[in-house]
C-alpha cells in the first residue's frame, strides 16, 4: 500500500510490468525524456532504457499502426494518446486492425496492446481537447475499454490491461491525474477486466458511474439524506459486467447513470438498454441518465463546470426521481436554465 | 470593430514600419499572456509565440483579406498580424465575452473570417488539407484568392500533411503550405523526430516549389510568401515555405524548456526578429532610435489598457453553451 | 415520380443540386471518371465537368479536410467515403473539425458539406468493409447524421443534406443501391432531416428502423400475424425524431428497435433510454432491441445472413415479447443456437 | 499443413525453377478465381494480381520465414509465394474451413504466420505503420528479422505511408517499404492522383534509400529485396523500393477496366513476367524448352484439385462467427 498521485500510479503499474516482462515497451509523444505530458511516465526511459521508451513523432497514425505491429509480433506495446480526441487521425489501427487481428487470423495473432489516453473536461482546454469519445470504441468488438476512477484502479487496472492479451484502450480522466490515494502495489493491486467495483452499498437506487463520474456518484451518496445507494464503478466498459449491475438494480429497482459524456450516444444509454431489457419487472422507476448535454465542451470555467455534472446535481436528480417515480427533466430543460 | 481590424490587416501590408510596430505588440501581448497564467488569472493553457513574430507579420503582410488562413493553437501572433485586436485575442484567451469568439473557446480557438482567418486548430496537421480546401473554393470559382496553412515542425510529420499537400499539388490549388520550424514539437527538438535537415525538401514528394527561408527576417518571409502567392495566384499551384525561426517560451504555459541545449536560446536571441527589424529600419532611416522605446512604451500601454477592458468584461453566460451548435 | 434505383436516385439527387446551385462540388475516391464505385455519381462528371467533379488520390484525411475548408469558404462539397470503415483515417476532420467549426466561429462560419457513406453488410466484403459505425458519429453535437432507406428518400434526404448549413453525414447501406423503387423527384421530392417517416401504422407495438433495417421490420410487421405495428424509419438519425417515436409508444405501449449493428454501442439504445425516461408509464412490456451480436461480420453467405436481423427473426423476437410480456433471449443467448 | 507450406517457402528461396514454378501457380489460380466469381461460385469481390507475379514471388525469394509480411488485400499471390498452398488461399475466398483463416474473411484477408503472413489488409496504407511495429521487435529483441510492408502505388498517397516510414526512418528500423506501383489505384490512373513519376523518390523526404525496380523482372525484384533486407538486418534502417509492374485484370471482381488507353495492356504482356523469366530460364539451360509446357499443364491439374477439394470442403459453421472474437 503506497500513497500517490494517480499519474504516479499509472507510471508504477507500466514499470512494474516492464520489470517483469522485457517485451514491454513504450511509446507515445514525449513520453520518453519528458516522462510525459502528464507525468504518466515518470522514470520509465532512465530505469528501462531508449530502446524500450520512445518518442514518437506526431503521428498517431503512425505509432498507433507500429503498437498493433509490434503486439501482433510479440512485443506488449503501451502507447499514449496524449488527449483522446486525437485517435480521430488513428482509430483504423486501433478499432479495424487491432481489433479484428484475433478474428482475421484464426486466433492466432494476439495483439496484447494497450493504448492509454487521457480524456475529459475540467482543465479549460477547450472543445477539441476535452471530451471522453468513448463512443467510438464501445461497440468494437475485440476491443476491452478501461475507465479509471482514481490511483488505485489506475494501477490495478492499467497492469490487468498490459497484461491482456487483447487490445485494450484505457481512458484515464486528466482531472483525476493529480488526486492522491492509497494504492496496493504488487501482484495483488491488479484488478480483473470486466469487474465492477462497488464502493459504497446501499438500498434506494443503484448509481452507476465510470472514470471521472464515479467521484460525483460517490459524493452525491455521501452527502445523500433520505436515500442510500449502491455506486458501482464499473471500471471497464467494455465488456462490462452486467452482472454487477442487473444484481444491483434487481434489488433496489432503481437505476441512474452518471456520465460525463453528451446525452446522446453516451455509454449509458447500453446500460439503460440493456437493464430494462433483463430486468424490467424489478424497476419501480425509470431507469435515468444524468449527462453532459448535446454541446461542445465549453472553455470558460464557470460555463464547463456547469457542462459537468456534479454531486449536487446527481444528488438532486437523484432525489426528484425518488419523490415523483418520475424521470426529471435533465437540467438545461428546466425553466430559466439558460439565462 | 471589423474597420479597424480591416485597417490593421491594411497596415501591415503597406507599411513596414507598421510590421515592426505590430511585431512589438505580438510580443508584449504574448510576454503579458504568460504573465496572466503564471498570475492564475487564467484556466487552461496557451501556447504563445515569442521569438517567431516575423513570420507572423510577414505572413500576414503579403497576404489580402480575402485570402483564407488555417492557422494552429499557437495562433495569437497570427491572428494579431492579419489584424485582430488584443482586445479580441486576450479577450477570448481570458474567456470572456469580448473575445474573437465571444471566450467559449480559449487560447487555442481563435477566428475572424473578416481577415481570412478560419478557427484555428487544435488538432495538429488538421488545417493543411482544410487549406487546400480553401484554395479548391477559390479555384472552383475562379478568383484569385490563395489559402495558406501554418503549421509546425512536427505538424510536417501527421498523414494530414502528406494528404493536404499532395491534393493540392495534383488538383494545382492556389495554396501555400508554410511550416514555421521552431526546432521544437512540444519537447521534442526536431532531429528526434523527423530524418531530414529541411522540411522544405518534402515538396520533391509533390513535384511542388520548396524553400527555406529566414523566418527571423520579416522581410524575407513576406518576399518568399509574396512569390508564393503570386504564383499561386497565377495558376501554377503550391508551394511549401519553410521558415527557420525559434520558440523562446516553452511549448506551453507549463513548459520552461528545461530540454534546450545550453547556449540555444541565446545564440537565436542575437538575431531576434525585432531587434534586428528595428535596427534595419532606423538604418534605412525609416525609424528613428528613439521610435525604438517610443513604440515599444505606447504599445505597451495599449496592451496594458486592452488587458484591462478584458478583465472588466463579462463572462459567456450559460446560454452560449448552447449556441451556435448548429447552423 | 420516377422509378429507379437507390444508386440512381443519389446521382439524381446530387445533379438536381448542382444544376441549382454552382457552389455545390462533388469529389471522392474514382466518382467522377468511373462514376462511382457504386454508380452514385452516374453522369455527373459529364454534366458538370472537371471543376466541380473531380476524383481524388486515395487520401480520406485529405479530401475530408479539403470539404471542411471548401465548405468553410462558400462551396457545397458533396464526398464520398467508398466504405464507411474508411472513415477510421479521416474521423477527425467530420467530428472534431467540420462539427466544431460553427462553435468555433462564434457561429459566422458554416460547413455545409456531405459526407456520403455506404455501410452494411449482406454483400462478402469481409469484416473490414461490412459496419455501419454509426456510433463514430452519434454524440458528435454538431453533426447531423442520415441513413437512408430506399429510393425514395435517398433521393429526398440527400437534397435536403446539400442544403443544409450544417456538416451531415449521409449513410447508404450498400446492399440496397440496386433496389428499384418510386421516387419523387423535384423540389416536392425533399425531405426534410430530422423526421422520421411512419410507412405503416399499427396499434401493438412500435418498430423503429433505420437504413436498412427500415426494410427488415416492414417484412416482419407485414407477415406479422396476431399482431399490427407502427414502423417507424426515423431517416435522421441525428438529431432524431423523438416526438415521433414517443407519440408511437405513448399509443402502442411497446419498442422494438432493430438495428443492424452490433447490440453494444448500437444507436437503438439511445431510443430506448429516451422512451424509458419518457414514458416509463405508458409500458406495458419491456422496450427490446434487435441487433446482430457482438461480433465481426463474418464472411461466409449464411453466416453474413445469420449474423443481420432479418424480418422472421424480428416477427419472432416481437411475438415473444407479446406473448410474454418479457424481452425475449437474443438468438444467439438460445439453447443449440451455436451448434 | 506448416510443413507443407514451409517447404513451399524455401523452394522459392532457394531454387529459381520453383520460383517460375510458383508464378505460373499464382497465375493459375487467379485465373481460376476470377472464372469461379464469374461463374456467380463465390459472393463478395476478390483482387487478383496477374501480371505482378515477379513482384510476389522475388519479393518472398529473398526473405526468411521468421520475417514479418504486412500485404494488401490484392494478397493471393505474396501469400502463396511466401509458401501458402492453394487449397488455404482458394478456400478462403471461397469461405470454407479449409482456408487460410477458416473461411471467415475471405479474399481480401488471409494470414499465416508460420510463414512471416500477418492478417491482409482491406484498409488501403494501414500496413505500412505495422510494418514498422513488426520492424521494431526484431530491433528491440535483438533479432536480425524484417518486416516487409507490401503496398500500392495509390496508398503512398494516404498519410499511414508517411507517417509509418518516417517512423522507421527515425528509428532507423529493419524494414523494407515495397511499393507495387501497377500504375493505377482502383480505376484512376497514378498521373492523376500522384503529381511525380516515382513514388521511390518519396524516400528523399525520410532521409532513407530509394530505388525503381523492374518488377516484371523476378530476378531483379530479389536483388533488391536482398540488398535492403542485408541493410535492414544490419541495423542501417528502411528502404523504399518501386517496383513497377501491371495490373492484367481490373481492379476487383466487376471491373473490366474500360479505363486503360488502347495498346497498353498489350505493351506490358509483351514483357509478361512469367514467359520472360520462363525464356530466361530455358537460355540459361535451366529449364528445357518442353518443361515450360509441363509445368503449365501440372500445375494447372493441381490447382483445379485444390479448388475441387474447396468445393467439397464445409463451411463454417453459425458458431465460428462468435470464435476468435478476443484472445
Ligand atoms: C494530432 C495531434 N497530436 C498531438 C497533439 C498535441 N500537440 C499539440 S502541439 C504539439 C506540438 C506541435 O509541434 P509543432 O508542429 O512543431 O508546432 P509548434 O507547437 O512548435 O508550433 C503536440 C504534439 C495535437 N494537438 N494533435
Ligand atoms: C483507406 C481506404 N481507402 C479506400 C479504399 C478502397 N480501395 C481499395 S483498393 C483501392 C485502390 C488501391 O490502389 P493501390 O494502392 O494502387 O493498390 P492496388 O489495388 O493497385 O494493388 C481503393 C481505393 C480502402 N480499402 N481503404
Ligand atoms: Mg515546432
Ligand atoms: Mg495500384
Amino acid at each position: 500500500m503506497a500513497r500517490m498521485r494517480m499519474n504516479q500510479a499509472i507510471a508504477a503499474a507500466i514499470a512494474d510490468e516492464m520489470r517483469e516482462n522485457p517485451d514491454v515497451v513504450v511509446f507515445g509523444e514525449d513520453v520518453a525524456v519528458a516522462e510525459g505530458p502528464f507525468k504518466t511516465s515518470d522514470g520509465l526511459l532512465a530505469e528501462f532504457g531508449p530502446l524500450r521508451v520512445r518518442d514518437t513523432p506526431i503521428a498517431e497514425m503512425g505509432f498507433m499502426g507500429a503498437a498493433v505491429g509490434a503486439a501482433a509480433t510479440g512485443l506488449r506495446p503501451v502507447t499514449e494518446i496524449m488527449f483522446v480526441e486525437f485517435l480521430g487521425v488513428a482509430l483504423d489501427q486501433l478499432v479495424t486492425e487491432a481489433a479484428k487481428f484475433s478474428y482475421l487470423s484464426g486466433g492466432v495473432v494476439k495483439v496484447p496492446m494497450v493504448m492509454r489516453a487521457s480524456v475529459g473536461a475540467g482543465l479549460g482546454f477547450g472543445c477539441q481537447h476535452s471530451q471522453v469519445m468513448e463512443s467510438w470504441m464501445v461497440g468494437a468488438p475485440g476491443l476491452k475499454i478501461v475507465m479509471i476512477s482514481g490511483p488505485h484502479n489506475a494501477y490495478g487496472l492499467t497492469r490487468a490491461a498490459i497484461r491482456d492479451d487483447n487490445p485494450v484502450a484505457v481512458l484515464e480522466p486528466r482531472i483525476l491525474y493529480a488526486v492522491r490515494g492509497d494504492v496496493t502495489t504488487g501482484p495483488e493491486g491488479i484488478i480483473p477486466l470486466g469487474q465492477a467495483a462497488t464502493p459504497v452499498s446501499g438500498d434506494d437506487i443503484t448509481l452507476v458511474g465510470c472514470g471521472s463520474t464515479v467521484r460525483t456518484a460517490l459524493g452525491a451518496a455521501g452527502d445523500a439524506e433520505g436515500w442510500t445507494a449502491d455506486v458501482i464503478d464499473l471500471q471497464t466498459l467494455q465488456p462490462w459486467d452486467t452482472e454487477a449491475v442487473l444484481d444491483s438494480v434487481r434489488r433496489t429497482g432503481r437505476l441512474a447513470v452518471v456520465e460525463e459524456c453528451p446525452y446522446s450516444g453516451g455509454w449509458g444509454a447500453d446500460i439503460v438498454s440493456t437493464v430494462v431489457a433483463e430486468a424490467f419487472g424489478d424497476l419501480s422507476a425509470p431507469p435515468i441518465r444524468i449527462t453532459a448535454p448535446d454541446v461542445h465542451v465549453p472553455f470558460g470555467k464557470e460555463l464547463e463546470q456547469r457542462y459537468l455534472p456534479n454531486p449536487e446535481y446527481v444528488a438532486g436528480q437523484v432525489g426528484e426521481l425518488l419523490a415523483t417515480g418520475e424521470s426529471p427533466p435533465h437540467w438545461w430543460e428546466r425553466d430559466g436554465a439558460l439565462v | 470593430m471589423s474597420s479597424d481590424v480591416l485597417a490593421r490587416r491594411e497596415a501591415v501590408r503597406s507599411d513596414r514600419t507598421a510590421r515592426y510596430e505590430r511585431m512589438v505588440e505580438i510580443r508584449t501581448l504574448e510576454d503579458a499572456v504568460r504573465g496572466l497564467f503564471a498570475e492564475g488569472l487564467v484556466h487552461g493553457t496557451t501556447h504563445t509565440c515569442q521569438g517567431q513574430e516575423a513570420v507572423a507579420v510577414g505572413v500576414a503582410s503579403a497576404l489580402r483579406p480575402t485570402d483564407t488562413v488555417c492557422c494552429t493553437y499557437r495562433g495569437h501572433g497570427h491572428a494579431m498580424a492579419l489584424g485582430m485586436t488584443p482586445l479580441q485575442v486576450c479577450g477570448e484567451i481570458m474567456g470572456r465575452v469580448v473575445g474573437s469568439i465571444g471566450g467559449v473557446g480559449g487560447s487555442m480557438h481563435l477566428c475572424d473570417t473578416s481577415i481570412g482567418l478560419l478557427p484555428t486548430f487544435a488538432i495538429v496537421g488538421a488545417g493543411v488539407p482544410v487549406a487546400a480546401g480553401a484554395a479548391l473554393t477559390a479555384q472552383v470559382r475562379g478568383t484569385d484568392d490563395v489559402a495558406v496553412s501554418l503549421f509546425g515542425d512536427g505538424a510536417a510529420n501527421i498523414g494530414a500533411f502528406h494528404e493536404g499537400i499532395n491534393l493540392a499539388a495534383i488538383w494545382k490549388l492556389p495554396a501555400i503550405f508554410i511550416c514555421e520550424n521552431n526546432q521544437y514539437g512540444e519537447y521534442s527538438p526536431i532531429a528526434t523526430t523527423t530524418p531530414i535537415a529541411n522540411i522544405a525538401d518534402r515538396a520533391g514528394s509533390y513535384g511542388i516549389p520548396g524553400e527555406v527561408v529566414d523566418g527571423q527576417d520579416v522581410d524575407a518571409v513576406n518576399a518568399a510568401v509574396e512569390a508564393a502567392a503570386a504564383r499561386a495566384r497565377a495558376g501554377d499551384g503550391p508551394s511549401l515555405l519553410e521558415m527557420k525561426t525559434y520558440r523562446y517560451a516553452g511549448h506551453s504555459r507549463s513548459d520552461t524548456a528545461p530540454y534546450r541545449p545550453e547556449g540555444e536560446f541565446d545564440e537565436w536571441y542575437e538575431r531576434d526578429p525585432i531587434a534586428t527589424f528595428g535596427a534595419r529600419l532606423v538604418a534605412e532611416g525609416l525609424l528613428a532610435e528613439s521610435d525604438v522605446d517610443a513604440i515599444a512604451a505606447r504599445i505597451s500601454g495599449e496592451v496594458d489598457a486592452a488587458i484591462d477592458e478584458v478583465k472588466a468584461a463579462a463572462s459567456p453566460g450559460v446560454a452560449s453553451m448552447f449556441e451556435n451548435i448548429l447552423a
